[in-house]
């Protein structure tokens, strides 16, 4: 019985790691093919099935004058969005998620819940619903096209994560802490960052791995709202899709944009090995 | 604790919130209000013209909607499933566990807009990777994109595989912070594997669950990039979703007015029917 | 005297271009672009573009995404700055968003954007946003060679608002090695009693694409299929589904419309006619490759570029693509008229008129214009004009992933294909088919008429859903044409009248 | 100078939690609370620590309105039964905490803390981090804390309630000389509890607080010997003192199924239903008394509770030894008539057997 249990476990898992590679794989394989060796017929193992090339790695850092899309700004752009609007995301949510964890809210009808669930709620929005008035929005108070524009509007996106996380992270710290800090002679924002915020690391850490997911995947709202001055990287690489798809360097520039985030993952992991998060997450 | 204090801590990230959608929100209903399109594009008022039409003849919202809600309920359900089974397994002691859970957590950080068209090339009937090995062992090619009922599947396929990490992360987080004592107290009982789950572990999670689900329904419901790059809402309109439609509407047509209709709609539509959810989860889940 | 300079000028280029040996002058050396032909005079040519300053200005442009327009536009936006000085900024977009991506800041007054890149059916959407062409540029030499059909495209109502960079029709392009070869000849006519020649009609061509589906004709160890067509719904599928309707639609004896009949504004696109060209696309999707039935554009290039299937019928991409030096299958696609029919629909008459009838499809293109907010125009017309010029045009044409294609009377020349490599026959059927084409009296302009996106799209929906067996023919398009009527009432039948009868002006040959 | 309270009522969602509390609290004097979960012990010390903000009532320190002072400058401690502490500080850094935030000179905080190690006896323990000590020491971390600081106000919110038996009694005796030893005649201490041994052997001014209201002052032998009513007579006794309905006749107390001889000091009262309260440790095993079924016998520490059940007569007896019983098994036992309480049917104390008389 228990046998059986372990070997239907490692098969499980072994079964679901290769569901999880494979595409990794084939984008790995399609990043050295050109058109012949994609169009023709279906082609795995370099020099074995095709002829390996470095033509989609070279599209990325190529001017388009060369038939390229250079990438690297755009990256760079990307990674500067994304990290400035979670910090952002995390400073103003972590405040409003402590609020809303220990103080009490009534206006009308109006409570704690209401106003947690109010924040969440911005997540509802598919991105298309937002984008045209953004576009206004932005282009009213002149930040259309521009980096600040950008995190204005990925605060938005961002927080409501940040707030969810951490709502449910400091219902589990105990507000007896933060009580005996204030005893102990702190006021309210000295027993916030004094003591709340170190005991509070893993919870941001979560929050901080979440905002920067979702800031570094959106794609909708860079592409209606930048034009020329500012491109970020998935903009960048959809528009690699022409008429005729360059699947190489689609693959390739999938493998580079993953990558950063892949450092995320062993962060996340070596927090939860060491149990850290334990109560980050609930 | 009650201190005036309390507003310095919720009123910056509340008003910079309110302060950034106030305008965008107040415009969507004025616009659903508004004939606005690609050729009157005028702030006319036209009452509630658009409401009308959308109420009384449009099937293809309705059609996506309930289409968005088979998938979103689907995917979720399986994602929950599924990464619950995988928290299980690399929670306790395992081979290579820290290997495992980098590898499980990674397609969460994949661009979805990016990674579907890996996807794509992935499910092609003739030039993927999938029919041509399915193929040698004699399976004939299967329409993954082009059939209108394996192209849902498919989407949820690229659904399941995208975001079950975003559930196996918090379930495994969850069954990383739970109280021993439980487990201690099943195992002097001499609890099967089985009752222990049934009546340790899963009580325990009932809360994290309900949480995760409900983040993970309101993210599925705006599954529109996979929509959009693998299969364009075809073949004909079988993996149309509601915000897919909406985006078809508002930018490719570019009935602004009609589509702020229906994203409004929409919104409210999903508000009420999340409220519900959360609240029938609660009382399944969790006993008193 | 005009005239004679013209001729000259005509002459001297023409020289130029054909002489075999590779042009060395100043210009080509610094941009080895132009090696072949080297600058040539003209009023927008490197010479005069190098007297222009510009510096300290920035230009602004959105195209689609790179190669296809995309890289023409980045490179001659940076022989551009190099010539004048100026800076210029280009931003690449995935062809499903041109559109939205410059009609957003359009409709918001903006211009971020001093040169957008589109489709010419966006053209009435978009005209009361883009500056008209000046009549400096109207009536330069460079622009006279321009065929009047694709003046057309660019114009409204006489009014050039896109300005001609590309020339686009539908036409139909075949696997020589195949329908020319004797044996298989033999093979089909012991078969089906037929003759395997280039097919005249719809019909013949479902035919040989059945037969020719789903085995290894080609001899590489993988099957090859009957034809690869954009199928994919709102992926450009309608301009399919119009070049397969004309034939059996656009009778030369009913003027007065294709799309709608201008007097009563009635949708035609339920008639009989279209019935039949949905009917026969239905078919279709029994002898695409697996998936063909999702198939985009770039789907269709690929699949028929990488050999894998009979036919396709589509924009010139997929043939120059076919006959890049590298293809499998360079030199052995042949192009031709697209299919015909053996009836047309007379809806006078409201019945079939029996004999032949064909009917090519002008279909739209990339087209380009100055927005009307620019800061830049003259900077942004001078771009445009030298993008066009003729060195560049004649270089960039030959190039297949550029998209450039022709549409001036100097590009229906064989020896402009010879020289880049194409065998002499496939070069001039290629030529014949463009040229005879555009000598057509039954010609079916794109729609453009306030709405266009809605009209397509309504249609698309409804043909998706016939093709993937949701709806009958008759019931999808129906179900289409019900759609039309009520954007119709939405849009306005006069409006939409008005800027129709434009459109079927071109067609019915007055303009 | 006293730390006095006026009426004070907390009542959010229309549930009490204090109702019309007063008092008058002495500097120099250990005062302890005395009730069960939830009857607003730990809303009654936030308020004073300042917490909690009453609804209405007023509450003074050192004649100065203490409502309009702030927490953070009220200068109390408080040990919460949770051992709280600073988790990202280590022992030493947790106690000079609230030292540095009152801004005191280096050489002030080093005597202070190591007084207060030495105290709590945790001298050696300085740079240990929280996580890594036990449960009984944390406490004594969370009790240094608040002795260093010399508050003027010391809260203590049922201490020992999470420790087990064995700390717990341990910690108490400490408790005892901590108390007697380390504070000054300036402190006020309160100590809320739900353990009735504890008041006893802490042996302060006594509230017993029941759903938000006080049912009795006094000190701790007042509410052991004179329980105001039979709530009190509950609380103020673990475990709960055996309530049993009867009434009296001339020379006899009668029960269901039960009579007993009236003892003297009942003689006087009127014949008539009343409840009557035993404590458990009056009720012993004796050969020549009534039969009992056990229900359960449950041993703890050195002393077994035995469940009895004759009848519907239920009660409870504490025999001051560890015994083995069996379930269903018969046993008699016998009650001390002279320590019966008696209250009347408004559950008010009638008659007590250390002599007094309410009527």
């Amino acid at each position: 019985m228990h046998k059986l249990y372990t070997f239907l476990k490692y098969t499980f898992i072994t079964l679901w790691t290769v569901f999880i590679v494979a595409p990794f794989l084939w984008a790995i394989s399609t990043s050295f093919k050109d058109f012949q060796s994609v169009n023709s017929k279906v082609t795995y193992i370099p020099w074995l099935d095709f002829e390996p090339t470095l033509e989609g790695w070279r599209v990325l850092v190529k001017s388009p004058a060369r038939g390229g899309v250079d990438i690297v700004e755009p990256y760079f752009n990307s990674i500067f969005v994304t990290c400035t609007a979670s910090l952002i995301s995390i400073i103003l949510g972590t405040l409003a998620a402590y609020a809303l964890s220990r103080f009490t809210f009534k206006a009308g009808f109006v409570r704690n819940n209401d106003i947690t669930f109010f924040f969440i709620s911005q997540r509802i929005m598919p991105p298309i619903v937002l984008s045209i008035p953004f576009f206004i929005f932005l282009s009213t108070i002149g930040l259309l096209d521009s980096l600040l524009g950008l995190i204005v509007v990925y605060i938005v996106l961002l927080m409501p994560i940040a707030v969810w996380i951490m709502v449910d992270f400091f219902n589990r710290v105990p507000k007896e802490l933060d009580e005996t800090a204030l005893i102990d002679g702190c006021n309210p924002y000295q027993a916030f960052y004094k003591v709340v915020l170190p005991n509070s690391i893993p919870g941001l850490i979560v929050a901080g791995m979440f905002c920067i997911i979702f800031g570094w995947i959106d794609f909708f709202f860079a592409f209606i709202l930048t034009f020329t001055e500012v491109q970020l990287l998935p903009v960048k690489v959809v528009a690699l899709n022409s008429s005729i798809t360059p699947w190489w360097s689609l693959s390739a520039s999938a493998l580079i944009s993953v990558a950063p985030l892949i450092i995320v993952a062993f962060v996340v992991e070596r927090y939860l090995s060491k149990g850290n998060l334990s109560g980050a997450l609930k | 604790m009650n201190f005036k204090h309390k507003f310095v801590f919720l009123f910056p990230g509340l008003f910079v919130l309110i302060g950034i959608l106030i305008f965008p929100i107040i415009f969507t209903i004025r616009l659903s209000l508004s004939g606005w399109n690609s050729y009157t594009p005028e702030m006319n008022f036209i009452g509630i013209t658009n409401y009308i039409r959308l109420f009384t003849d449009d099937p293809r919202f309705w059609e996506s909607f309930f289409r968005l809600s088979f998938l979103s309920v689907t995917t979720v359900i399986l994602q929950y499933v599924i990464g619950f089974a995988l928290a299980l397994m690399v929670w306790r002691e395992i081979k290579f566990k820290r290997f495992f859970r980098v590898i499980f957590l990674i397609p969460m950080m994949t661009t979805p807009v990016i990674m579907t068209v890996i996807w794509r090339t992935f499910f092609h009937e003739s030039l993927g990777p999938v029919n041509d090995l399915l193929g040698n062992i004699g399976v004939k090619p299967i329409l993954w994109l082009s059939d209108p009922v394996i192209a849902k599947f498919t989407v949820i396929i690229v659904e399941v595989w995208q975001w079950t990490p975003f559930m196996f992360l918090l379930l495994l987080a969850g069954l990383l912070s739970l109280p021993k004592e439980p487990f201690l107290a099943a195992a002097i009982d001499g609890a099967s594997p089985f009752r222990k789950f049934v009546y340790v572990t899963f009580p325990l999670m009932a809360p994290i669950s309900i949480g995760a689900i409900i983040i993970r329904l309101i993210e599925a419901s705006k599954i529109m990039d996979t929509v959009f790059v693998l299969t364009s809402g075809g073949p004909g309109t079988a993996t149309e979703t509601s915000s897919f439609y909406i985006y078809i509407k508002g930018l490719r047509e570019f009935q602004m007015g009609y589509a702020a209709t229906l994203s409004f709609t929409y919104l409210v539509i999903m508000i009420i029917s999340l409220t519900i959810i959360a609240k029938v989860l609660t009382k399944l889940m969790i006993k008193e | 005297m005009k005239t004679i300079k013209t001729c000259v000028t005509a002459l001297i280029s023409a020289l130029l271009v054909f002489s075999p040996v590779a042009y060395a002058d100043k210009w080509s050396d610094q941009f080895p672009h132009i090696k072949t032909t080297g600058d040539i005079p003209g009023e927008c040519s490197y010479e005069s573009m190098s007297k222009k300053d510009y510096s300290g200005k920035t230009l602004k442009i959105n195209t689609h995404a790179v190669p296809v327009m995309g890289e023409p536009t980045a490179l001659h936006a940076e022989q551009f700055a190099k010539l004048t000085g100026a800076k210029v900024d280009v931003t690449h977009t995935p062809a499903g968003d041109l559109y939205a991506k410059a009609m957003v800041p359009f409709q918001a007054g903006q211009a971020p954007y001093d040169i957008v890149f589109g489709f010419s059916n966006f053209i009435n959407d978009w005209r009361r946003y883009l500056e008209p062409v000046p009549k400096k540029y109207v009536e330069m030499k460079q622009m006279q060679d321009v065929t009047p059909s694709h003046i057309g495209v660019a114009s409204w109502d006489g009014v050039m608002y896109q300005f001609p960079v590309d020339g686009d029709r539908h036409y139909l392009k075949y696997r020589k090695d195949v329908i020319d070869n004797p044996e298989y000849q033999k093979q089909y006519k012991l078969a089906t009693g037929k003759e395997l020649r280039v097919p005249q009609t719809w019909k013949e061509y479902g035919e040989m694409a059945a037969y020719f589906n789903n085995w290894d004709w080609d001899g590489d160890g993988e099957k090859e299929y009957g034809s690869a067509e954009v199928m994919k719904k709102d992926d450009l599928m309608y301009a399919a589904f119009y070049s397969r309707s004309a034939a059996y639609s656009k009778n030369p004896k009913t003027p007065g419309g294709f799309f709608f009949d201008l007097e009563t504004m009635t949708p035609l696109i339920n008639n009989p006619g279209f019935v039949e060209a949905l009917t026969d696309w239905v078919a279709a999707t029994k002898y695409v490759p697996p998936g063909g039935i999702n198939f985009g554009l770039g789907d269709e290039i690929g699949s028929f570029g990488g050999g894998q299937t009979l036919f396709s019928f589509s924009w010139d991409d997929a043939f120059v693509a076919a006959m890049q030096p590298d293809s499998p299958i360079n030199n052995k696609v042949g192009a031709a008229q697209l299919p015909g029919a053996m009836k047309v629909w007379n809806r006078k008459s409201n019945s079939w008129d029996e004999g032949f009838n064909q009917a090519p499809f002008f279909v739209w293109g990339w087209a380009v214009g100055v927005a009307k907010k620019s800061k830049e125009k003259e900077m942004a017309f001078d771009y445009l004009c030298f993008f066009a010029n003729e060195a560049n045009h004649q270089a960039d044409i030959g190039i297949g992933r550029f998209g450039v294609n022709p549409f001036r009377n100097d590009d229906f020349k064989a020896e402009v294909w010879t020289q880049i490599g194409w065998d002499k026959d496939i070069a001039e059927s290629y030529v014949d088919t463009l040229a005879k084409m555009e000598e057509s009296k039954n010609r079916v302009f794109p729609l453009r008429v306030p709405g266009t996106f809605e009209f397509n799209a309504a249609l698309a929906t409804a043909a998706a859903k016939a093709l993937a067996g949701q709806l009958s023919p008759q019931d999808a398009l129906d179900e289409a044409a019900k759609q039309w009527n009520d954007i119709l009432n939405r849009v306005g039948k006069d409006n939409v009248r008005k800027a129709y009868s434009v459109g079927v002006a071109m067609e019915d040959n007055k303009l | 100078m006293n730390l006095i309270g006026k009426n004070i009522t907390y009542k959010p969602d229309n549930q009490f939690h204090l109702n019309d509390v007063s008092f008058d609290f002495k500097k120099g004097n250990l005062y302890t609370i005395l009730g069960r979960t939830l009857s607003g012990k730990t809303t009654f010390l936030k308020t004073i620590a300042g917490l909690l903000n009453p609804d209405t009532g007023e509450l003074f320190f050192e004649d100065k309105d203490f409502s309009k002072i702030p927490v953070w400058e009220r200068n109390v401690a408080m040990v919460y039964q949770q051992f709280i502490n600073y988790p990202h500080l280590d022992v030493y850094e947790n106690i000079i905490f609230p030292l540095k935030q009152r801004k005191l000179g280096e050489e002030q905080i080093k005597m202070d803390v190591e007084d207060a190690l030495k105290t709590v006896g945790l001298v050696g323990f300085e740079n240990r981090k929280i996580q890594e000590l036990s449960g009984g020491q944390q406490q004594r971390v969370a009790l240094a804390r608040s002795l260093a600081k010399k508050a003027k106000i010391l809260l203590l919110d049922e201490p020992l309630v999470n420790l087990d038996y064995k700390l717990r009694e341990q910690l108490r005796e400490e408790f005892k000389r901590i108390f007697s030893e380390g504070l000054s005649q300036d402190t006020i201490l309160i100590y809320s509890t739900t353990d009735p041994q504890e008041v006893m052997e802490l042996n302060g001014e006594v509230i017993v607080l029941h759903e938000g209201k006080v049912l009795q002052k006094g000190d701790a032998k007042e509410i052991f010997e004179n329980p105001k009513n039979l709530k009190v007579a509950e609380i103020s006794n673990d475990p709960p003192m055996n309530i049993l309905r009867g009434n009296k006749s001339s020379d006899k107390l009668n029960f269901e199924n039960i009579s007993i001889n009236l003892p003297a000091y009942l003689k006087d009262l009127k014949s008539q239903n009343y409840y009557f309260g035993i404590r458990a440790s009056e009720i012993k095993l004796d050969k020549e008394g009534e039969e009992f079924e056990i229900e359960l016998a449950e041993i703890s520490g050195s002393e077994t509770l035995l469940h009895l059940k004759k009848g519907n007569s239920k009660v409870i007896a504490l025999i001051e030894e560890v015994m083995n019983f069996k379930i269903h098994e018969k046993v008699k036992v016998k009650f001390n008539e002279n320590k019966f309480y008696v209250f009347n049917n408004n559950e008010e104390l009638v008659s007590s057997p250390y002599g007094a008389h309410n009527g």
